[in-house]
């Protein structure tokens, strides 16, 4: 098992190096440059040069590669080109944030989720199955914008039962009575799309299941109805929900740019919008690694959880 | 188990037979056809040129403007029939040109396998570790937001799933014993791959792309709404409801963003709906 | 049958399939699956050679590597003399057209999404055997010679039943006309009524084609009734080589004859015969036993079976092992 | 979005709590490179100029008591005494020493450079040449006194503006040791630390707000309410912030306007004032002249755009229309030139007249980041439409535009400017302007222009400027599309605070802000 | 020997996407304690169903619509589920065909022994243990204390049969229900499963149903067999009179069409011509006319009955031959081609 998660780190070191050469290409493609983002009027173009002298924007694209990589390993993300605060300041600040939205949202969507999905497939066509299909569509059908407008003009524009964004109450006692009161609405729309994909894959990998001969050896030694869902089919289709958790998981970084900018949630998303209209190429680099990191490390758990939920899968 | 002659029922119809049974998924085909019909026929049934500016701004809606007008005087009711051409156009658009790409690289890594199956596996690694939605949002933000612009990025980032799931059909496929037979009676490699291999390999990529579809229709409204798509003055359902931003519109001015949205979910559901009965009139036959 | 003065047709010599077994930080090898470890025999023009054995025994696989869809660890595959592994891809093309292999499963060795009479063509067409026009008669014939009627070409396999469907795969081998079919369990997945239609089939076929089969079961009585020499394999290795006769008569490998002892035979009045049952599986081909292959599950094991792999020894009725039970014991 | 927060359990209540609404974040804290007005107007809760100006031409004594000058070149800045810095230092001489030559070292990331350009032994971009370590002429005449000397006379008006209310003093004892080139980087710029204003700063929470408090022991009183926030928003919820009390103000300006949409709601709501105040930016349209020479389709051009429209209907009346850079907040707006008003048909016999080839397509380029303008090119390219002018609208942002702008890559280019109130605008005109991506080079106007420069005296100016205005008109280079007004609103429970009439003027009495009793 | 189990013509129906489909149909047959009977039949002619109809097994689109299945006193076709829950693997328990695939991969092999002993016999948790060890040697798996604790895919196909038929054997069950339990087996495993099978009915008096396509099993194990074609029972009597003297033309077609070792060189297999009928369209009169080389005229408009024949009392057939034993036979079969042509015209 050692072996096998060293054996993907190393392959995981090539995919992140491909990662950051094409980041940084792409994202040099840009016509303009970050610089003339920040010039006031009077600037000349010699101030012009000398910024980009200063932010090494003047040198060829390998050259500015090769810096930022010397930078990178030596655990340097470098300064942003907007505010010059060191980038991974930056994104301490940041990563928070979402990642509360992004974890609570997951834990909320699939605590609904899981079990209504195993209801579903206990009662494959009933009027509940085709109403919690019926929700899981609508929920991964609806754009998070449109969901989110929607719930802010209910329940705090009508209602005012939330407030319509942000993550605390400015000046408020930092409590988490606040904190939660902000969360609710955002919560609200992404536990929606992530239940709602959720349920769909928990049905049919629990319909699967429930069709399986080991199930029916299970039924045939008079066990209940209960003990046969919950200890031997649940375990049997949790490999698909594993994969389900392991997409997941790089949302808690990247997952919640629209409703991050519907709710002016300051986290990542907002943080990449702001780089995007900014041109804050540093930052912007360092959240599509820290990404792309976050996307290999749950490639990784997936694959030990795989082994930790299926005996028969052994990495060696 | 014996199979029985019953009817003259060729694979396709059968998909079909099971497809329809699936009644949501008929409502989907329905609902999505009309789409597509209103947005072929967008110049002749509009109203009004969508770009066109009438004296009245945000107007609510009466008898000359069903929906009413945008902050910028012009007809709801036109935008709203000509932003079917956009999400169309992304969504079939995106697809087309992923799934164009993924199938070739997919059918090239699976069938020669080795070193050039390893480096088409290792690229997709690459771009599949990607925060797909952020890339795309970089991307288009650097080239510029535009219809045509959304529409390659999409395309160009969305094949890693397509060549793998291409590869793991052929890698499966491969080892069919038709494909063994094939082998044995000597045909040539382009013919066992294409004739071969591909056909069989078609129906989970049509499920995929199918979803592909819905995913492209929700990325470019989001892109558009976060300013980063299609841009005014063209109509899309995603800028249209950029201007619900406002509580004053939120509150007050629902014909500016509630049929747009309400397009998006209907759009994005009918694919979705699509795909769904796809999928189940495709894979309870293979199970079988 | 085989007869001394005739050339054989296939030459099968020291034939060895390993798979890798890869683990580790880099893949490293570190084993192998050897599912054909040194197997040699000659088939004879017009000869069914039977290869019986449990799962996993390897036969399957020395079957593919008669016709060339593996290619083997070592050893050689002659066919008219030539050796498949070293002709080149378009000889090999050519020669393709005289090897032919039959499935096991009815149901995957066709595909599902091409029409009957498309895909009985195609041989002919992809070798430019025949016009479009001549194909389709040929299919005709074809179709009529394996019991189906022609107005099924436009059908699609799903629409068969497994029988017809094994049909089909046999049509499908015998458009080019070859010499030699593998038959790799051809009738293990059907029905049992089917069987003895399909088995049947190929009986009357070869006698009217002049057809040499190598016939891949393990069921023993399938292979009884279509062959005229057995081969007897396991864990890769061949352990007894001889005339049906002589497998059935005078087995004189032990594993052969708790092979036979273990068929429960149809009749109920011989139930109380006392059976001899060998206890244990079969070991893995990855790791498989020091010496004799059988030795772990052989009732008469000596000490040298656990040391010394015995060679495979006889003129006509070969046998691999070192205490083979004589004419007398049996 | 519609984020924002508007819990009905804001602060408020407590009136020891200033929020103050703005959506321009900050780009950060750098007092002498910071180019963004949200981070300028940041800078100044905490750190003081020399002097505000609160109204047109109208100064008000800061962290200075007063600059003069007897000869127009010479000029002394006499500082307040009383001034201190929050670690108890006073602020003397040697910082504002310290921070002129720290600005004009080569190495060192401004953006004020220009600023002080008319200082002797400084180049056009401020910095000092051919190794020269301190600017010359730049004297501590006493602890609390210094005096600089221009390259010319120049109007002292310009020497108020462009350094008395620009320039901020930074402190010599703290920030001594940072080489220039680390400047920009260093820890002070993100959170500084010691500084001299009203606020001490507290923290910086990036598209959530700023939080300050109060520096008791300011030298101009202490400030009357304890805790100063701003609050980071996008521009549409600064309405219902308002309504439920959770800001007491918008920041208005360019940095925290509220959106004309809200313009009318806001007049209804009990709780706030809203006030409508001209303003001295201005959007405007550039006109590529080397692809469209002819200053008769420039302006025929113009007529054909119905300005009028943007502003009724799309700034919903709150802006006004002139031709050229002055708006009516400029004493150098020459009101006597008529406004061009809108008129298709002469519009279009214009273009017929100049020989205007209607198949020809004009490449309209638009930068993203303000919605009025981008909804006023629509309206533009459909009143081009009218007039059988065929137009292809693309948008960029801004740094493309930057890039495409000064490539000459366009027909007709969308840009807005706020410049200083001083009449200069060779940014836009000037044949080497930053922004004169028209390529616009009129000898004569570029001979005013410097004339207007140079002239010290203001009279003179005007008239100078006036006659600039008439060239302008007649070669049409630029158009000003519209003025917006800004939006002020504030709640009624301030005693004093929110953005000012004029709004350089908001930041002048920060300490002040406070509740009614 | 009292009567245990009595299967009183059931009828088994699912429900399908092409609609509803009879897989059994008036299957009947009985067992007294302790004896075994075998079902043979060919692939999907209701073996499987009938067994998994009596104990509530089947699909979700299954069920049974008609008949009673009596088992003592208790009638197994109307029991509620809970009744069903203490009967199965208590009083009747059961092994299926693929050892691969019957056992739940991701408990151990202890776990799921003892779920079924701790329910139905009380015992504790290390009770249980102690007595799936026991039951584990007693079917002879080696190193039996270390694998209880090992997960199925560790074993081999015919020890994870052992370990099932532990499994089915653990409470003692009055009646085994065994289907193909050694089909997926090589022969030589096969031989070790049947002869396990053979010691513990022995030693345990248990009744057993025995379903399997092999008739070389079907004469090493059986009192009695029922063959089923296209599901239905067509004959039924004890095993020696089957072998002796079997008398409807499917059994006799069937025991002729098998290759066997024994059988004489150069004997030519008998073909069944033909293929089952599907279950969609399943010819009016009897089964087996299509294929039958004895049909009659009234063979394709009525249907035959099970019913007992005349010469010996529990042998019975559902055949009209020998019902109208006087008839012979070549003017029957001249009647069969006319019926056709009136059918097809
Ligand atoms: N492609 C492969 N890679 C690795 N191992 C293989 C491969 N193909 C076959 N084997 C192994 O080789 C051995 C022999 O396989 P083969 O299919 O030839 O057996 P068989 O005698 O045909 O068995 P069966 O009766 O089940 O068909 C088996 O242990 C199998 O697991
Ligand atoms: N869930 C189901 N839905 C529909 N039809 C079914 C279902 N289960 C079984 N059948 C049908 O019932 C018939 C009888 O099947 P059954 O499994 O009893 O056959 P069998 O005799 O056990 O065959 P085998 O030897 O292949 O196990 C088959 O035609 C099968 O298609
Ligand atoms: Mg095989
Ligand atoms: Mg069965």
């Amino acid at each position: 098992m050692l072996q096998y998660i060293i054996r993907r780190i190393l392959i995981a070191i090539p995919v992140l190096f491909g990662v950051t050469v094409l980041n940084f290409f792409i994202i040099n493609l840009a016509p303009g440059n970050p610089v003339d983002m920040m010039v006031n009027p009077s600037a000349t173009p010699e101030q012009l040069a000398a910024t980009k002298h200063a932010l090494g924007l003047d040198q060829p694209v390998w050259a500015q590669y090769w810096n930022w990589l010397v930078q990178l390993l030596h655990g340097n993300l470098g300064f942003s080109y907007s505010t010059r605060e060191p980038v991974t300041q930056i994104l301490m600040a940041h990563v928070g944030p979402t990642v509360l939205l992004m974890g609570i949202s997951l834990i909320v969507g699939y605590l609904i989720a899981i079990p209504l999905g195993i209801i579903c497939a206990r009662k494959q066509n009933s009027w509940i199955d085709y109403l919690v299909t019926g929700f899981s569509f609508f929920g991964i059908s609806i754009p998070h914008f449109f969901l989110g407008l929607g719930v802010i003009y209910v329940f705090a524009s009508k209602l005012l039962w939330f407030p319509t964004g942000s993550m605390n109450t400015l000046g408020g006692d930092g409590s988490f009575i606040d904190t939660f009161n902000h969360l609710v609405l955002p919560v609200l729309v992404l536990a929606t799309g992530i239940g709602g994909n959720m349920v769909r894959y928990v049905r049919s990998s629990m319909l699967d299941v429930l069709g399986k001969d080991y199930l029916r050896t299970a039924k045939a030694k008079g066990l209940s109805q209960f003990l046969i869902t919950n200890k031997h089919a649940l375990r049997n289709s949790l490999i698909p929900i594993i994969t389900v958790i392991g997409i997941d998981i790089p949302l808690l970084i990247g997952g919640a740019i629209v409703t991050e900018q519907v709710f002016q949630w300051p986290g990542l998303g907002l943080l990449t919008i702001q780089s995007i209209t900014s041109r804050d190429y540093s930052t912007l680099m360092a959240i599509n690694l820290l990404a792309a990191c976050t996307v290999l490390f749950a490639n990784l758990l997936t694959d030990i959880l795989y082994a930790v939920a299926d005996p028969r899968i052994r990495y060696d | 188990m014996v199979v029985q002659f019953e009817k003259e029922e060729t694979y396709l119809h059968m998909v079909m037979r099971r497809f329809l049974k699936h009644r949501l998924a008929c409502v989907g085909v329905a609902v999505f056809l009309l789409i597509l019909l209103i947005a072929l026929l967008a110049p002749v049934i509009a109203p009004q040129d969508p770009a066109k500016i009438f004296n009245e701004f945000e107007a609510p809606p009466s008898a000359a403007h069903w929906l009413g007008t945008d902050p910028v005087g012009r007809d709801v009711m036109s935008r709203l029939i000509f932003g079917a051409q956009v999400s169309i156009a992304v969504g079939i658009g995106a697809v087309a040109i992923y799934v164009a790409i993924g199938i070739v690289l997919g059918l090239v890594a699976g069938y020669f396998g080795g070193w050039v199956d390893m480096l088409i596996m290792r690229l997709t690694d690459v771009f599949m570790s990607f925060p797909y939605f952020m890339v795309i949002l970089v991307l288009v933000s650097i080239i510029g937001p535009s219809l045509f612009n959304i529409t390659l990025v999409i395309g160009l980032l969305g094949w890693p799933a397509i060549a793998r799931l291409v590869r793991g059909s052929v890698l499966s496929i491969k080892e069919m014993d038709y494909v063994k037979a094939g082998v044995a009676l000597g045909y040539s490699t382009p013919k066992i791959l294409f004739q071969h291999i591909l056909p069989n390999a078609l129906a989970p990529i049509l499920v995929n792309a199918t979803f592909g579809v819905a995913s492209a229709i929700i990325m470019e409204a989001s892109l558009s709404f976060l300013g980063m798509g299609v841009r005014p003055p063209a109509a899309s359902w995603g800028n249209m409801l950029t201007q619900a931003e406002s509580i004053t519109v939120l509150s007050s001015q629902p014909w500016l963003w509630i049929p747009p949205g309400l397009m998006i979910l209907l759009a994005v559901l009918s694919v979705n709906f699509i795909g769904d009965g796809l999928r189940d009139a495709i894979e309870s036959q293979n199970a079988k | 049958m085989p007869l001394d003065q005739e050339k054989p047709l296939l030459q099968v010599k020291h034939l060895k399939k390993y798979y890798p077994i890869k683990k580790g930080v880099i893949s490293r090898t570190v084993g192998y699956v050897k599912a054909v470890d040194d197997v040699s025999f000659d088939i004879y023009p017009g000869e069914t050679m039977g290869i019986v054995g449990e799962s996993g025994c390897g036969k399957s696989t020395t079957g593919r590597s008669l016709v060339r869809l593996e290619d083997p660890t070592a050893g050689q595959v002659l066919f008219q003399g030539k050796d498949l592994a070293t002709v080149s891809q378009k000889e090999m093309r050519k020669l393709r057209t005289d090897l032919q292999i039959i499935f096991q499963d009815p149901y995957s060795s066709l595909n599902p999404r091409k029409r009957i009479g498309d895909l009985l063509a195609e041989p002919l067409l992809a070798h430019k055997l025949a016009t479009k026009a001549e194909a389709e008669k040929k299919v005709n014939e074809i179709m009529e010679i394996v019991g189906l009627p022609k107005q099924y070409k436009n059908r699609y396999p799903h629409q068969f039943s497994g029988g017809q469907r094994q049909r089909i795969g046999i049509a499908r081998a015998l458009m080019l006309r070859p010499k030699l079919i593998i038959c790799d369990e051809p009738v293990s997945a059907l029905d049992v009524s089917i069987q003895a239609q399909v088995l049947n089939l190929l009986k009357d076929l070869q006698k009217s084609l002049n057809l040499t089969y190598v016939f891949i079961a393990h069921g023993l009585g399938a292979v009884k009734y279509i062959s005229d020499r057995i081969t007897v394999m396991y864990l890769g290795k061949v352990m007894e080589l001889a005339t049906t006769r002589e497998i059935f008569e005078h087995p004189k490998h032990p594993y052969t004859e708790i092979l036979l002892n273990a068929y429960p035979i149809p009749n109920p009045h011989e139930r109380n015969r006392t059976q001899m049952v060998i206890e244990g599986d079969v070991p893995s081909p990855a790791n498989p036993p020091k010496g004799c292959v059988f030795h772990t599950r052989c009732p008469f094991a000596k000490d040298i079976c656990r040391e010394k792999a015995p060679g495979l020894t006889g003129k006509d009725h070969l046998v691999a092992c070192h205490f083979p039970i004589d004419e007398g014991k049996a | 979005a519609c984020g924002g927060g508007g819990s009905g359990t804001s602060g408020s209540k407590t009136k020891d709590t200033i929020y103050l609404g703005t959506v321009n974040p900050p780009g950060g804290f750098n007092p002498i490179n910071t180019g963004d007005i949200g981070g300028q107007f940041a800078i100044r809760v905490m750190l003081d100029a020399f002097l505000d100006m609160t109204s047109p031409l109208k100064f008000q004594p800061k962290l200075a008591t007063s600059i003069d000058t007897s000869d127009n070149q010479t000029y002394t800045i006499k500082l307040n005494p009383k001034a201190k810095w929050t670690d108890g230092k006073p602020v003397t001489a040697d910082d504002v020493v310290f921070t002129f030559n720290l600005i004009a070292n080569p190495k060192t990331e401004v953006a004020v450079g220009s600023n002080i350009s008319t200082l002797t032994g400084l180049d056009d971009n401020g910095k000092l040449t051919g190794g020269a370590k301190m600017i010359p002429n730049l004297k501590k005449i006493d602890e609390h006194t210094v005096s600089f000397k221009t390259k010319k006379p120049v109007d002292p008006n310009y020497i108020k503006e462009m350094i008395g209310s620009k320039i901020i003093t930074m402190p010599q004892h703290v920030l001594k040791d940072i080489a220039p080139e680390d400047f920009s980087k260093s820890k002070y710029v993100q959170a500084p630390n010691v500084t001299n204003g009203p606020y001490k700063f507290v923290t910086y929470n990036k598209n959530a707000y700023i939080q300050y408090k109060a520096n008791n022991d300011y030298y101009l009183g202490k400030p009357k309410t304890p805790k100063f926030f701003i609050k980071i928003m996008q521009a549409p919820n600064l309405l219902s912030e308002l309504q439920s009390g959770s800001i007491q103000a918008n920041t208005s300006g360019g940095i925290g306007n509220l959106p004309f949409q809200d313009v009318e709601t806001a007049k209804k709501l009990k709780n706030v004032t809203t006030e409508i105040h001209p303003q001295i930016g201005f959007q405007t349209m550039q006109y590529n002249t080397k692809t469209l020479p002819n200053a008769k389709v420039r302006q025929a051009l113009a007529y054909a755009i119905d300005r009028q429209q943007i502003v009724d209907k799309l700034l919903k009346g709150n802006g006004e229309i002139v031709d050229g850079p002055y708006t009516s907040q400029s004493p150098y707006l020459d009101k006597s030139t008529n406004v061009i008003k809108y008129d298709p048909k002469k519009a279009k016999q214009m273009l017929k007249d100049a020989g205007w080839d209607f198949n020809k397509t004009l490449n309209f380029v638009v930068p993203i980041g303000n919605k009025v303008r981008e909804q006023s090119a629509d309206i533009i390219v459909q009143n081009f439409k009218a007039i059988g002018v065929k137009v292809k609208e693309t948008t960029y942002d801004f740094p493309t535009i930057m890039q495409k702008g000064k490539a000459g890559d366009f027909d007709l280019l969308l840009i807005g400017f706020t410049f200083n109130l001083d009449p200069d605008v060779s940014a836009l005109y000037g044949p080497n302007g930053a922004y004169n991506f028209m390529k616009y080079n009129n000898p004569e106007a570029v001979k005013l222009i410097a004339q207007g420069k140079e002239e010290p005296d203001s009279a003179k100016r005007k008239t100078i400027y006036s006659n600039l205005q008439k060239i302008w008109e007649k070669d049409m280079p630029v158009i000003t599309l519209y003025s917006d007004h800004e939006v002020v609103v504030k709640s009624k429970d301030l005693a004093y605070g929110g953005a000012s009439a004029y709004w350089p003027g908001t930041v002048a009495n920060f300490q002040k802000w406070a509740y009614k009793k | 020997m009292g009567e245990l189990l009595k299967v009183d013509k059931i009828k088994t129906e699912f429900q399908t996407d092409k609609g509803p489909v009879t897989s059994v149909d008036e299957v009947s047959f009985d067992l007294k304690e302790g004896e075994t009977i075998c079902l043979v039949g060919e692939s999907g002619c209701g073996k499987s169903v009938t067994s998994l109809s009596i104990m509530h097994l089947l699909d979700r689109n299954g069920s049974v619509t008609e008949g009673s299945i009596r088992f003592e006193d208790k009638d197994l076709a109307h029991a509620s589920e809970a009744e069903m829950r203490k009967i199965r693997g208590n009083d009747i328990s059961m092994i299926f065909q693929e050892p691969m695939t019957s056992l739940n991969p991701v408990l151990t092999i202890g776990d799921q022994l003892t779920e079924g002993i701790r329910l139905h016999m009380n015992y504790s948790r290390a009770e249980a243990r102690s007595y799936a060890i026991e039951m584990l040697k007693k079917v002879g798996i080696p190193r039996a204390e270390g694998i209880i604790d090992e997960y199925p895919h560790k074993l081999s196909g015919g020890m994870r049969q052992r370990v099932m038929i532990a499994m089915a054997l653990s409470c003692k069950p009055k009646l085994l229900i065994a289907d193909e339990p050694t089909t997926a087996l090589d022969v030589t495993i096969q031989a070790q499963i049947l002869k396990l099978m053979k010691k513990l009915r022995d030693e345990s008096n248990t009744a057993i149903i025995l379903i399997t396509h092999d008739l070389g099993v079907v004469a090493e194990m059986a009192d009695k067999v029922a063959v089923m074609y296209a599901g239905q029972v067509v004959e039924e009597t004890d095993v020696y009179t089957l072998f002796d003297n079997p008398k409807h033309p499917y059994t006799l077609g069937l025991m002729k069409s098998i290759p066997h070792i024994t059988n004489p060189d150069d004997m030519r297999l008998n073909s069944i011509p033909g293929s089952v009928p599907s279950a969609r369209n399943m010819p009016k009169g009897c089964r087996f006319y299509d294929r039958c080389p004895h049909a009659m005229k009234r063979c394709l408009a009525e249907k035959p009955e099970l019913k007992p024949i005349e010469d010996k009392q529990a042998h019975s057939i559902r055949c009209f031959l020998y019902e109208e034993e006087e008839k012979d036979y070549e003017k029957k079969h001249a009647e069969k081609q006319h019926a056709e042509k009136e059918v097809s015209s």
